[in-house]
C-alpha cells in the first residue's frame, strides 16, 4: 500500500460519496414504478426468478421466512374500517432500493457490500462472510439470506432444471447475503457494448428483468445522469430529488400534488427508487 | 546485568521481520509468473506454428483469425472445426500428419472437438475479452500477441497452450491499478474499473 | 435469422454445460482451475452464435391459450428465460408470471420421457413404434363411431391434421374442453353482437364496469388486456379511466378497482339492468322495450337485491352517463350461474344502452383460414363425453391438452366412465391424473421443443398465425410432438397423402410454404418466406372484420330474483381461477407455486377465503383448517379472512390438490373442482361454477398460514410505504 | 579478589530494614548499597527509604507503546481504505474519521498494554533464571537480603545479619 | 465493624490453603467439570449440524436475521465486565476487599470473552471464511470494512481479550512462583517454572511490577468501557427502531457490570464451597459485594427508565410502537420477567438479613443474570420483529433447538474453562491476600505504614 497515494489524495478521500458537488458522470441507475399500473401480478418476481437463479425453497422453508423473492409484490389494504377492501389493494413492488446512502453498505464488516460509481448497491458474494448486519440495518428487509446451501438442496434444482440458470449470475451457495441487483449482468452487457461503440448506454437500451416483463409497463429504469431517459424525466417531473430526505414539493399546499415519492425516504437513505402514488377515482 | 535484553531484541526483531514480510507478500505478484499444469488435450495444437515469429518458422497468423470472438464477447472462444478444415482442406502438405487426419475425423463426424479449458477462470468472474481487446488493440494499438500476451504469456512459443500466469484477483488487480492511455496518441490515461460487480457476478 | 432447419437444430444442441452456474458451494473455490471444463465449441456455427451471447428465438408461449409470442434466450444450446415476443401484437413483448414459468415445464424432472403401456397398475416403457401401431390396432378394430378425441383448444396446423385424422376415420366425435372458459359469454356475445369474442377497446373506454371478468388475471387474455389497461389508466390526455368491479369475490381486476362493490351472488344482472333504469331516469335514451324491461328495476329494488347501495348505483350510473364511451364487460362472476347467460346478456344490453357497441366493443377480424381458427372449448364437451363413455359409446378414446379427470367435478364419476373405455390414450406432459388412467401414454415435447402453428382466439389487430418452434434440442429422444404423433397416425390411416412429409416439421413447412401468398409471402421466395416467419415468430394475415349487430332485443330478458336462503347450505362456493394456477395444468412448475397469490399472498396451499364477518358468525380465525361442504362432496383447506369477499361468499381457487402429476404439484392444496355442484347453465348447459352452494365448519386443526404477508396483515401501521390519493389531485397530463 | 553473594533470610520485615539500614551506616568496603538486592513475598515500597530511590521507567515504555498504536492504527487503516479504493461507502467518505479514531483509540491501548508488558520484562529483567541463592521461604513468608561484595566484606555481612536476627545465612561464590 | 480477612493467618497457611485448591477440591468439582463437558458436547453437536447444514436450522429469517446468537454473545462480553471493574476499577480506589475475589473475577473476564467469540462466530454464516474480517495483508488487496461497527467490535474485543489475559498473567506472576516453589514435580512443576519467569520477588522486580499493574489497570478501565459501548454500537448506530437510542452504550455498560457483579456474587459461593475458601472469601466480603451489584442494580434500572422515558417523549413514532410492541406483543412475557428480574429482584439485596445468606445469594444472583439475558433478548428479537416495515415483521420467530442448545453449551464452555482455570492456577491471589493481612496487622498495631500506597 502506498502512503503517498494517502497523502496525495487525502481530500479527495475524505470527500463524501456522492454529493451534491460530486454527482454521478456517467450513470446513476434509478428506477420509478408507477403504483397506479401496478397490478400486482407477480409476472416481475417471477421474471426475476428466472433471470437471477433464485431458488425455490418450498413451503415448509417459505413457513419460516426464508423466501427469496429480491421483488416481491406487497398487498396493503386501505379500508379504514369499512366492511370492504372497496376501493382495491395497494400493491407495491418492494425491491432493494439502492439506495444513495445505504445503511448496508457501511456496517458489513468484511465490505462486501459497496456502492458502485454507477450507484448501484453491490453485493459481492464471494466476500460475504454472512454476518448479516446488511440486512439488520436495511430499513426495506429486501436482503435474502441463504439459509441453507441451495445448489446442493434437492427439489430446488432437479436436474435437468439446472439447465435453466442462467450462466451469468453466480449461484449463490448457503451463508451468503443476496439481493436485487438491478440485473446488473444486463447493465455490464450493455455498458460494454456502448463503450465498444464509444458513447454511453441509451435509454430503453438495457433493460432490468421486471421492467421488462411488466404488462402494464408500470416499471421505468434507465439512467438518471441522461437528460434524454424517460426516469431521469419522470424524477425531475415529479420534483423528486435523489440527495435529499424531505424534498420540497411536500411542504407547498398546493391543489394538485405531484405522486412521486419515495418509502421511508425520512430514514437519509436517498433510495433510488422512486414510487408514484396509486390513484383512485373520488366520483366513485 | 542487561542479557536480558537479548530477548527484547530478539522480539523486536521478530515483530519486524514479521512485518516486513507481511508487507512483502501483500504486493501482489504483478508479473511473476505462475505456470499451470499441462493440460490434455484431444491432440496438441501448435500454436507456435502458427501464430509464431516467421523466423521460428511460424505463420504469425493474428490470434484473432482462430480466437475469433475475443472482440466482440466476453470468452475468445475456440474456432469452430469448420474454420480449420477451411484452411488445411487446401494445404496438402500435412494432410497425412497424424494431427490433421485426426482433425478430419472430428470433422467428418461433424463433431465439435473436446477442447479443455486452459485459462479457466472461477464461475463468478465475469471476465471481458471484448473490454480488453478494445481497448488495447484497437484503442491503444497495441500488436495483437504482446496485448494477449499480458495475462495468456507467450503462447507463440508454445505448441498446447499453458497458463503462464497467475490469474488471480491481485493479480488482476495489480493492472487495473496502473494508469493506462486511454488511446494511441493521447497522454491522458485512466484506470481499470475497480467496483466488485466489475468481475464479481 | 434461421438459415435453415438443418443448421438450427445443430445451434440448439446443448453444449458447454459442465458447472458454467456453480459457483460458492461449500468452501467455494477461489482459484483457477485449468483443464477441467471443456470449452463451448462447435463443427460448424453461424454468425450470429457467439458463445455467451444470448440468441433470441420467437415462439408462442403454451401455458395458457392467449397466445402470447415469446422470445427464447438461448445460450450455449439451452433456453434460458423466456420474454414476450416484441413483435406479438397480443402481447408486444410483455410476459406474465405464468409464460414465464414454461422454461419450468420444459426443464421439469418430472416429465415422462417414453411411451408408456399399462401393465397392470404399473406403466411399461415401450417403444413409439409398438405404440403407434399399437394405436393402428386398436383403432383399426372398433367402429369410428367409437373413437373420440378429447382435446383442450386447438387451432392451427395441428388441428388440421386432427380432423384430417377424424375424417379419415370418420370420426366426428372431438369434445374440446376447457375447464375454466368464458363460453357462457360466448354464447351471449354471439347472441347480442353476432360474434362469440369481440374486440374490448379497453384503451378507448373512459369508464369500465367490469361484471367478474378478471381480465388483468385469468380472463382471456390477461398480458394483452393488462397493456390496454395500462393506456387506459393514463391515456395521453391524462384523462384516466375509471374501473369499476363488479363481483362477490375480489379477482385481482377487483384489486385495481376504483371501487369494487361486492354483489350479491348471482344479482349481477339486476343489476345491469338496474343501471340501465337509472341512466334511463337520467335521461339516457333508451328503446321502448328497453324501458319496459328494466321498468320494475328500480334503484332502491336493485340495491335491496343485490347488496350494492343505492349512492353507489347512482353514482355509477352517473358515470356512465358523463364518461362516453363505456366498457362493460360480462365475466366468469356473471356467467357461473344457471341464469348466466341472462345474466350475461342483461350486461350485453348495458353496454348496447351505453352505445358502447362499435365504440368499445368491436369487431373483430375474420380468419382466412377457418380450417385452422381454435376451436374453444367448453365443460359441456366433457359432459357429453362423460355421458357417451358411460353408455360404452367410447372404445377408443384419445386425450390430448386437458386433464378431465382432475378438472370434472365428483358428480361427473368421469373416473369410473372412463373405465368403461377399453383403451384409453393419453398424449401427456407429466402422469397427470388422466395420464394414470390411461393405457396408453404417449410423452409429448415440451414447448420449447414442438414445431406448431396456433391462432389464439382473441387477436387485438387483424388475424394473425402463431408460430411455435424449438428453442432447444430435446431433452429426451423418447417424446414427440403432438403435430408428430398425428402425421404417424395419419399415415397409418391415409399413407399416400401423408408419407411424402418425413415428420411434422417438414408437413408444416411445406403446408406453409404452399399458402405463402395467402400468409403474406407472395413476393419471398419459400426459403426467405420461412425463414422469415420463423424468424418474426408470428405471421401476420389479412382478415375483413366480420359484421357485428348492435340491436338485441331485450324483450326475451328476465333475469330471476335472487337466490333464496339455504339453511343446509348457506354459503356460495365461488372456485377461484387465479392468474398462475388456472385451471391447475401448471401447478408442478415450482415458481408458480411459490410466487404468492397476488391477494392473499399465500404459497403452496389452497385456501379459504372468507369475510372476516362470516368468520367471526362461524367462530373461525385465520388458519383454521375448516371443512367446506356441498351437496357432491367436501375439502378441507385453511381458512383465510379476507376484505374482499361478500358475507354469503366463499371462495376456494383451483388448480391445486394434485394426486399426481409431479413433485411440486401432488398433495398441494385440495382440489375444489371436486365438490362442484351438477347445476347448469339454462341456455348453454354449461356447468354453472358458481352455484354451487356450501356450508363450512371448523375441522379442528390450526395452522400457521404460510404466505408472505407478515403479522401487520395488508396494514401499513401509519408509516408512508404504499401511497393513495385522489385522482382529481393530480394533473395525469403533465406527467411523462 | 572474588566476589562473594550472600542470602540472609530475615522473618520480620521490619528486621530485615533495620539490617539494611545498618548495611548502609556500615560503609563495608567492598560492598555497595546498589549491590544489595532484597527478596519479599510481598511488595513492601517502605523499603526505598533505607534503599534509596530507585527509577521506574516502565511509563515510559507505555507512552512510547500507545503512542506507537494509535499512530499506526490510523495510518494503517486510512491507508487500507485509500487504496481499497474499490470500498465506496453511499453517504460517506472513503475515509470517514470517527470510524478511524474508534479504531485508533483502540490500538492505542492495545499498543499501551503490549508495550507496558514489554517494558515491563525488560526493567524488571524477566525472563530470567533464578540466582542459585533464592530460598523458597522468600515467597512464603520470609524476607531475603541478597549481598554481594569482597570476600573481605563477608564477616561484616555475617555480623549484621547475626544480629538482625537473620533464620539463615547461604553463602555462594559468584562464578 | 466484620472483618474482612482474619489478620492472624499464618502467611505458610495461605500458600498452604490455596496451594491445596490445585491438588484437592471436594468431589463437587469432578461433578461441575463432567456436567460442563457435556454441555460444551451439545453445543458442539449443534454447530456441526449448522455448519454443515445451513444457517437455517436456527429459525431465523429474512426480516428476523440475528437471535440468541447475538444476544447471548452480548451477555458473555457484558458478563466480562465485572473482571475489570474488581481488579482495576476498585484497584485504583484502593479498596482492600478486592484482593482475595478478583483473581477469579479476572479470570471470568477472559473466559467469557472467550465464550463471548464463540458466538460471533457461530453466527456467521460462512464460519470458514471469517478472517474476512481481520485486516491481514492479502494478495487480492482487500480489506475488512473499517466503518463497520462489527470490525470495531472484532478490534476491542481482541484487545481487551488479550489485555485482559496479559493482565490476569501479569498479576499472577508472583503467585506462579509460590507455585513453582511449593510444587516439586510433574508437568505443574514446568509449567510453573517457566510462567513464573524467574520471579524471585526482588525489590526491582516489585517496582516494576507494581507500575506495570497500576498502568494496564489504567488502560483496562477506558478499554472495558469502549468494548462495551463498541458493543451498544452494533445496535446504536444501525437505523432500527428500538435499537437507534442514544443512551445505549451507557445502558449496555451498566448492564455488563451488573450482570458481571451478579455472576462474581454466584462464582463466589461455588468456589467458597468447592475449593473451602471460607477464609479468604469471607462473608464481609460478600456484604461489600452485594451492596456494590445492588447499587449497580440501580444504576441499571434508571437508564433503563431513561431509555423507555426518551422513547416515550420522542417523536420517534416507530420506536414507540416498537417498546409497546415489547411490553404487550408476543414478547411481553420475556420483557416483564426481564424487568422482575432486573430490577425488582435486586431490590431484596438492601436488605442486610439477604447480603450474607449464601443461598438465597446463589439463587437471586443467578437470577439476576437470566435477567440480564433476557434483556439482551428484549434488545434484539422484539427489534426484528417489529422493525421499520410492517410487511416484513414477524411475530412468531421462535429460535429453534439449535439455537438454544448453543447457548446451553456456552454456559458448559465457560464453566468447563473456570473450573480448568481453578484447578491449574490459584484462583485466590496468595500475595495479594498476604499483603492484606499484611497491612490489617500494621494497623492493628497502630503503626501507620511507613510510605507508600497500601
Amino acid at each position: 500500500m502506498s502512503i503517498t497515494n494517502l497523502l496525495e489524495n487525502w481530500s479527495d478521500f475524505r470527500h463524501q460519496h456522492p454529493s451534491e458537488d460530486r454527482p454521478h458522470l456517467e450513470y446513476k441507475w434509478a428506477m420509478s414504478i408507477d403504483l397506479d399500473s401496478c397490478t400486482g401480478c407477480n409476472a416481475c418476481s417471477v421474471a426475476c426468478y428466472a433471470e437471477n437463479n433464485l431458488p425455490v425453497v418450498g413451503k415448509e422453508k417459505f413457513a419460516h421466512g426464508h423466501s427469496h423473492h429480491w421483488m416481491r409484490i406487497e398487498r396493503y389494504w386501505d379500508n379504514d374500517g369499512r366492511e370492504f377492501a372497496d376501493q382495491g389493494a395497494q400493491f407495491l413492488p418492494m425491491l432493494c432500493q439502492h439506495c444513495e446512502s445505504a445503511p448496508c453498505e457501511t456496517v458489513c464488516p468484511v465490505g462486501a457490500t459497496n456502492h458502485t460509481a454507477d450507484g448501484l448497491n453491490s453485493q459481492v458474494y464471494n466476500r460475504c462472510v454472512g454476518s448479516r448486519y446488511c440486512n439488520a440495518n436495511c430499513p426495506y428487509k429486501v436482503r435474502y439470506f441463504n439459509w441453507y446451501d441451495y445448489p446442493t438442496t434437492d427439489n430446488v434444482w432437479p436436474a435437468p432444471m439446472e439447465q435453466q440458470l442462467n450462466p451469468d449470475v453466480t449461484v449463490r451457495g448457503k451463508g451468503v447475503m443476496e439481493k436485487c441487483t438491478f440485473c446488473v449482468q444486463r447493465l455490464t452487457v450493455a455498458k460494454s457494448d456502448a463503450r465498444t461503440e464509444g458513447r454511453l448506454v441509451l435509454d430503453g437500451e438495457v433493460q432490468t428483468a421486471c421492467q421488462q416483463v411488466c404488462p402494464t409497463g408500470a416499471i421505468t429504469f434507465g439512467n438518471l445522469v441522461d437528460p434524454l431517459a424517460k426516469v431521469g424525466k419522470q424524477w425531475m417531473q415529479q420534483q423528486v430529488d435523489l440527495n435529499k430526505d424531505k424534498q420540497a414539493k411536500d411542504a407547498a399546499e398546493d391543489a394538485v400534488k405531484l405522486r412521486g415519492y419515495r418509502i421511508l425516504e425520512e430514514l437519509r437513505t436517498y433510495p433510488s427508487v422512486m414510487y408514484l402514488e396509486q390513484l383512485r377515482e373520488s366520483a366513485i | 546485568m542487561y542479557s536480558f535484553l537479548r530477548l527484547s531484541v530478539l522480539l523486536v526483531g521478530l515483530v519486524v521481520s514479521a512485518g516486513s514480510y507481511a508487507v512483502k507478500a501483500a504486493q501482489p505478484l504483478t508479473t511473476a509468473d505462475d505456470l499451470g499444469p499441462n493440460v490434455e488435450q484431444p491432440f496438441e495444437f501448435p500454436h507456435d506454428r502458427h501464430a509464431g515469429d516467421a523466423a521460428d518458422g511460424g505463420m504469425e497468423i493474428n490470434c484473432m483469425y482462430c480466437h475469433t470472438y475475443a472482440r466482440r464477447s466476453i470468452v475468445a472462444g475456440i474456432p469452430p472445426v469448420q474454420k480449420c478444415v477451411g484452411c488445411h482442406q487446401n494445404i496438402e502438405s500435412v494432410r497425412e500428419a497424424p494431427r490433421i487426419k485426426k482433425l478430419f475425423e472430428y470433422w467428418d463426424a461433424k463433431k465439435a472437438i473436446p477442447w479443455k479449458k486452459v485459462h479457466d477462470l472461477p464461475d463468478f468472474v465475469r471476465f471481458n475479452h471484448e473490454r480488453h481487446i478494445q481497448r488495447f488493440v484497437f484503442a491503444q494499438g497495441k500488436p495483437v500477441q504482446e496485448a494477449c500476451g499480458y495475462c495468456h504469456g507467450d503462447v507463440k512459443k508454445m505448441t498446447v497452450a499453458r497458463r503462464q500466469k497467475p490469474l488471480s484477483m491481485g493479480w488482476c488487480r495489480s493492472c487495473h491499478m496502473k494508469d493506462h492511455r486511454i488511446d494511441a496518441t493521447s497522454t491522458k490515461t485512466s484506470q481499470g474499473p475497480n467496483d466488485c460487480w466489475q468481475c464479481h457476478k | 435469422m434461421i438459415e435453415n432447419g438443418f443448421n438450427r437444430r445443430n445451434f440448439l444442441k446443448v453444449l458447454g454445460w459442465g458447472g458454467a452456474t456453480v459457483a460458492l458451494s461449500g468452501c467455494g473455490n477461489t482459484s483457477v482451475e485449468d483443464g477441467r471444463e471443456f470449452v463451448t465449441s462447435y463443427a460448424e456455427t453461424a454468425d450470429y452464435i457467439i458463445p455467451s451471447i444470448g440468441t433470441y428465438f420467437n415462439s408462442t408461449c403454451a401455458q395458457c391459450d392467449a397466445g402470447c409470442g415469446i422470445m427464447g434466450r438461448v445460450r450455449e444450446g439451452r433456453v434460458l428465460k423466456l420474454e414476450g415476443n416484441p413483435e406479438s401484437p397480443i402481447n408486444n413483448g410483455k410476459m406474465c408470471g405464468l409464460g414465464q414459468a414454461g422454461v419450468q415445464a420444459h426443464y421439469n424432472p418430472d416429465r415422462i420421457r417414453e411411451p408408456l403401456l399399462r401393465n397392470g397398475d404399473r406403466g411399461e416403457a415401450i417403444t413409439w413404434e409398438k405404440a403407434l401401431e399399437l394405436i393402428n390396432e386398436k383403432v383399426g378394430s372398433v367402429n369410428p363411431e367409437n373413437v373420440a378425441f378429447l382435446t383442450g383448444v386447438v387451432s392451427g396446423h395441428v388441428k388440421a391434421l386432427l380432423n384430417n385424422y377424424l375424417d379419415a376415420l370418420g370420426s366426428g366425435h372431438h369434445y374440446v374442453y376447457e375447464a375454466v372458459a368464458p363460453s357462457v359469454v360466448r354464447a351471449s356475445n354471439k347472441k347480442a353482437y353476432g360474434v362469440e369474442m369481440p374486440r374490448l377497446s379497453m384503451d378507448k373506454a373512459k369508464v369500465i364496469v367490469s361484471f367478474g371478468a378478471d381480465f388483468l388475471g385469468a380472463w382471456v387474455s390477461p398480458v394483452h388486456f393488462s397493456q390496454q389497461y395500462a393506456r387506459f389508466r393514463k391515456p395521453d390526455n391524462g384523462e384516466r379511466g375509471v374501473l369499476v368491479q363488479v363481483e362477490s369475490k375480489m379477482t385481482l381486476t377487483g384489486a385495481n378497482a376504483d371501487r369494487w362493490l361486492a354483489i350479491r351472488p348471482g344479482t349481477e344482472g339486476i343489476l345491469a339492468l338496474g343501471l340501465i333504469n337509472s341512466l334511463a331516469a337520467a335521461g339516457l335514451p333508451v328503446s321502448e322495450d328497453v324501458a319496459a324491461a328494466v321498468g320494475e328495476y328500480t334503484s332502491d329494488r336493485v340495491s335491496k337485491d343485490t347488496g350494492v347501495s343505492a349512492e353507489h348505483i347512482a353514482k355509477l350510473a352517473a358515470l356512465l352517463k358523463e364518461r362516453s364511451p363505456s366498457l362493460v364487460i360480462a365475466g366468469s362472476a356473471a356467467e357461473g350461474y344457471a341464469h348466466g347467460s341472462q345474466n350475461a346478456a342483461a350486461i350485453a344490453l348495458l353496454n348496447q344502452v351505453l352505445g358502447n357497441v362499435g365504440q368499445t366493443v368491436e369487431a373483430p377480424s375474420s380468419v382466412p383460414f377457418p380450417q385452422m381458427a381454435p376451436s374453444t372449448g367448453n365443460s359441456f364437451a366433457l359432459q357429453s363425453l362423460s355421458d357417451d363413455m358411460a353408455q360404452d359409446k367410447v372404445k377408443v378414446l384419445f386425450s390430448y391438452g386437458a386433464n378431465p379427470v382432475f378438472t370434472a367435478p365428483a358428480f361427473f364419476k368421469l373416473k369410473e366412465n372412463l373405465k368403461k373405455v377399453p383403451f384409453k390414450v393419453v398424449f401427456a406432459h407429466y402422469m397427470d391424473e388422466t395420464a394414470v388412467e390411461a393405457d396408453l401414454v404417449l410423452p409429448l415435447n415440451s414447448a420449447m421443443e414442438d414445431w406448431a402453428t396456433l391462432m389464439p382466439e382473441y387477436i387485438a389487430e387483424g388475424a394473425q398465425l402463431n408460430i411455435r418452434q424449438p428453442l432447444m434440442e430435446k431433452m429426451y429422444p423418447g417424446t414427440l410432438g403432438v403435430g408428430d404423433i398425428l402425421l404417424a397416425m395419419l399415415k397409418q390411416r391415409r399413407p399416400d397423402e401423408y408419407n411424402d412429409y418425413e415428420d411434422f416439421y417438414s408437413y408444416l413447412r411445406s403446408a406453409m410454404v404452399s399458402n405463402k401468398d395467402a400468409l403474406g409471402g407472395a413476393d419471398k421466395d419459400d426459403d426467405t418466406f420461412w425463414e422469415t416467419a420463423l424468424s418474426h415468430g408470428v405471421v401476420k394475415l389479412v382478415g375483413e372484420p366480420v359484421n357485428m349487430t348492435g340491436s338485441m332485443s331485450a324483450a326475451a330478458l328476465v333475469v330471476p330474483a335472487p337466490f333464496a336462503e339455504d339453511a343446509t347450505y348457506p354459503l356460495h362456493l365461488i372456485p377461484a381461477v387465479s392468474a398462475s394456477m388456472r385451471d391447475g395444468r401448471n401447478a408442478n412448475e415450482p415458481w408458480l407455486q411459490e410466487s404468492p397469490d397476488p391477494l392473499t399472498t399465500i404459497v403452496w396451499d389452497s385456501w379459504v377465503e372468507m369475510h372476516p364477518k362470516t368468520a367471526a358468525k362461524l367462530g373461525i380465525v385465520e388458519g383454521d383448517i375448516v371443512e367446506v361442504a356441498s351437496k357432491s362432496g367436501a375439502i378441507k383447506a385453511q381458512a383465510y379472512l379476507f376484505p374482499g369477499i361478500h358475507p354469503d361468499v366463499v371462495s376456494v381457487p383451483l388448480g391445486y390438490g394434485h394426486e399426481a402429476m409431479g413433485r411440486y404439484a401432488k398433495g398441494v392444496g385440495s382440489n375444489a373442482f371436486s365438490i362442484l355442484d351438477p347445476v347448469f347453465d339454462n341456455e348453454t348447459g354449461e356447468l354453472a361454477m358458481h352455484e354451487t352452494r356450501v356450508k363450512v365448519t371448523k375441522a379442528g386443526q390450526r395452522v400457521i398460514i404460510v404466505k408472505d404477508e407478515g403479522p401487520a396483515g395488508g396494514s401499513q401501521m401509519g408509516r408512508r410505504i404504499a401511497l393513495r390519493i385522489p385522482s382529481n389531485k393530480v394533473n395525469l397530463s403533465e406527467e411523462v | 579478589m572474588s566476589t562473594r553473594h550472600l542470602l540472609a533470610l530475615f522473618n520480620d520485615f521490619d528486621e530485615a530494614v533495620a539490617a539494611i539500614a545498618d548495611l548502609r551506616a556500615a560503609n563495608i568496603k567492598g560492598f555497595h548499597i546498589d549491590d544489595l538486592i532484597l527478596k519479599s513475598p510481598i511488595e513492601h515500597p517502605e523499603v526505598e527509604q533505607v534503599l534509596g530511590d530507585k527509577p521506574v521507567n516502565v511509563q515510559w515504555f507505555t507512552l512510547v507503546g500507545a503512542t506507537m498504536g494509535g499512530l499506526l492504527a490510523f495510518i494503517l487503516v486510512s491507508a487500507a481504505q485509500g487504496n481499497f479504493f474499490a470500498q465506496l461507502k453511499g453517504g460517506k467518505p472513503i475515509i470517514p474519521l470517527p470510524p478511524n479514531f474508534i479504531l485508533t483509540y483502540e490500538m492505542f491501548i492495545l499498543g499501551g498494554v503490549f508495550i507496558t508488558i514489554l517494558g515491563f520484562l525488560i526493567c524488571a529483567g524477566l525472563p530470567a533464571k533464578r540466582s542459585p541463592l533464592y530460598s523458597a521461604k522468600v515467597s512464603e513468608d520470609q524476607i531475603g537480603i541478597l549481598v554481594q561484595g569482597d570476600e573481605s566484606a563477608v564477616a561484616a555481612f555475617k555480623a549484621i545479619f547475626t544480629k538482625h536476627k537473620a533464620l539463615e545465612i547461604q553463602e555462594e561464590a559468584a562464578k | 465493624m466484620e472483618k474482612d480477612i482474619r489478620e492472624d493467618i499464618a502467611w505458610a497457611q495461605i500458600n498452604k490453603d490455596v496451594l491445596k485448591s490445585l491438588e484437592s477440591p471436594r468431589r463437587i468439582y469432578w461433578v461441575i467439570l463432567l456436567i460442563a463437558i457435556a454441555m460444551v458436547g451439545v453445543a458442539v453437536g449443534c454447530e456441526i449440524y449448522q455448519y454443515q447444514t445451513g444457517m437455517g436450522v436456527a429459525n431465523k429469517n429474512n426480516s428476523h436475521v440475528w437471535s440468541l446468537y447475538i444476544a447471548t454473545f452480548i451477555f458473555w462480553i457484558g458478563m466480562s465486565h465485572s473482571g475489570t471493574l474488581l481488579s482495576a476499577i476498585l484497584h485504583l480506589m484502593h479498596a482492600d476487599w478486592r484482593k482475595p475475589i478478583y483473581r477469579f473475577a479476572e479470570a471470568m473476564t477472559t473466559f467469557s470473552l472467550m465464550t463471548a467469540g464463540l458466538f460471533v462466530m457461530v453466527h456467521l454464516g460462512r464460519l470458514w471464511q471469517v478472517y474476512y474480517v481481520m485486516p491481514y495483508p492479502n494478495e487480492r488487496w482487500a480489506w475488512p470494512n473499517f466503518q463497520s461497527p462489527l470490525v470495531w467490535d472484532m478490534f476491542a474485543i481482541a484487545t481487551y481479550l488479550s489485555s485482559s489475559v496479559l493482565f490476569l498473567y501479569v498479576g499472577m506472576i508472583p503467585d506462579l512462583a509460590i507455585c513453582r516453589d511449593n510444587i516439586h514435580a510433574g508437568w505443574r512443576k514446568k509449567l510453573y517454572t517457566i510462567m513464573s519467569l524467574g520471579w524471585e520477588g526482588t525489590d526491582r522486580q516489585w517496582r516494576n511490577f507494581r507500575m506495570t499493574y497500576l498502568t494496564i489497570a489504567c488502560f483496562l478501565i477506558p478499554l472495558a468501557v469502549s468494548v462495551h459501548s463498541i458493543v451498544a454500537s452494533d445496535f446504536a448506530m444501525s437505523n432500527m427502531p428500538g435499537w437507534h437510542v442514544t443512551s445505549f452504550p451507557p445502558y449496555f455498560v451498566a448492564g455488563a457490570l451488573y450482570s458481571g457483579c451478579a455472576a462474581i456474587i454466584t462464582l463466589f459461593i461455588i468456589l467458597r464451597y468447592v475449593f473451602r475458601f471460607e477464609e479468604y472469601m469471607t462473608l464481609p466480603i460478600m456484604r461489600k459485594l452485594v451492596r456494590l451489584t445492588f447499587a449497580i442494580a440501580m444504576v441499571w434500572t434508571y437508564l433503563n427508565l431513561i431509555e423507555f422515558a426518551s422513547v416515550w417523549y420522542g417523536h420517534d413514532q416507530t420506536a414507540k410502537d416498537q417498546l409497546i410492541f415489547k411490553a404487550t406483543g408476543p414478547y411481553a412475557p420475556y420483557f416483564w420477567a426481564m424487568i422482575f428480574f432486573g430490577s425488582i429482584l435486586p431490590l431484596m439485596l438492601a436488605f442486610k438479613r439477604f447480603q450474607t445468606h449464601l443461598p438465597i445469594l446463589f439463587v437471586v444472583s443467578i437470577l439476576l443474570n437470566v435477567g440480564m439475558w433476557l434483556e439482551r433478548w428484549m434488545i434484539i428479537s422484539p427489534s426484528f420483529a417489529h422493525g421499520h416495515y410492517p410487511w416484513a415483521w414477524d411475530h412468531d420467530q421462535w429460535p429453534s433447538l439449535i439455537q438454544w442448545g448453543m447457548v446451553f453449551g456456552s454456559f458448559g464452555w465457560f464453566t468447563l474453562l473456570f473450573m480448568v482455570f481453578c484447578k491449574v492456577f490459584p484462583s485466590v491471589s496468595m500475595y495479594e491476600v498476604k499483603e492484606m493481612v499484611y497491612h490489617r496487622s500494621l494497623a492493628q498495631k497502630h503503626k501507620p505504614a511507613v510510605k507508600g500506597d497500601y
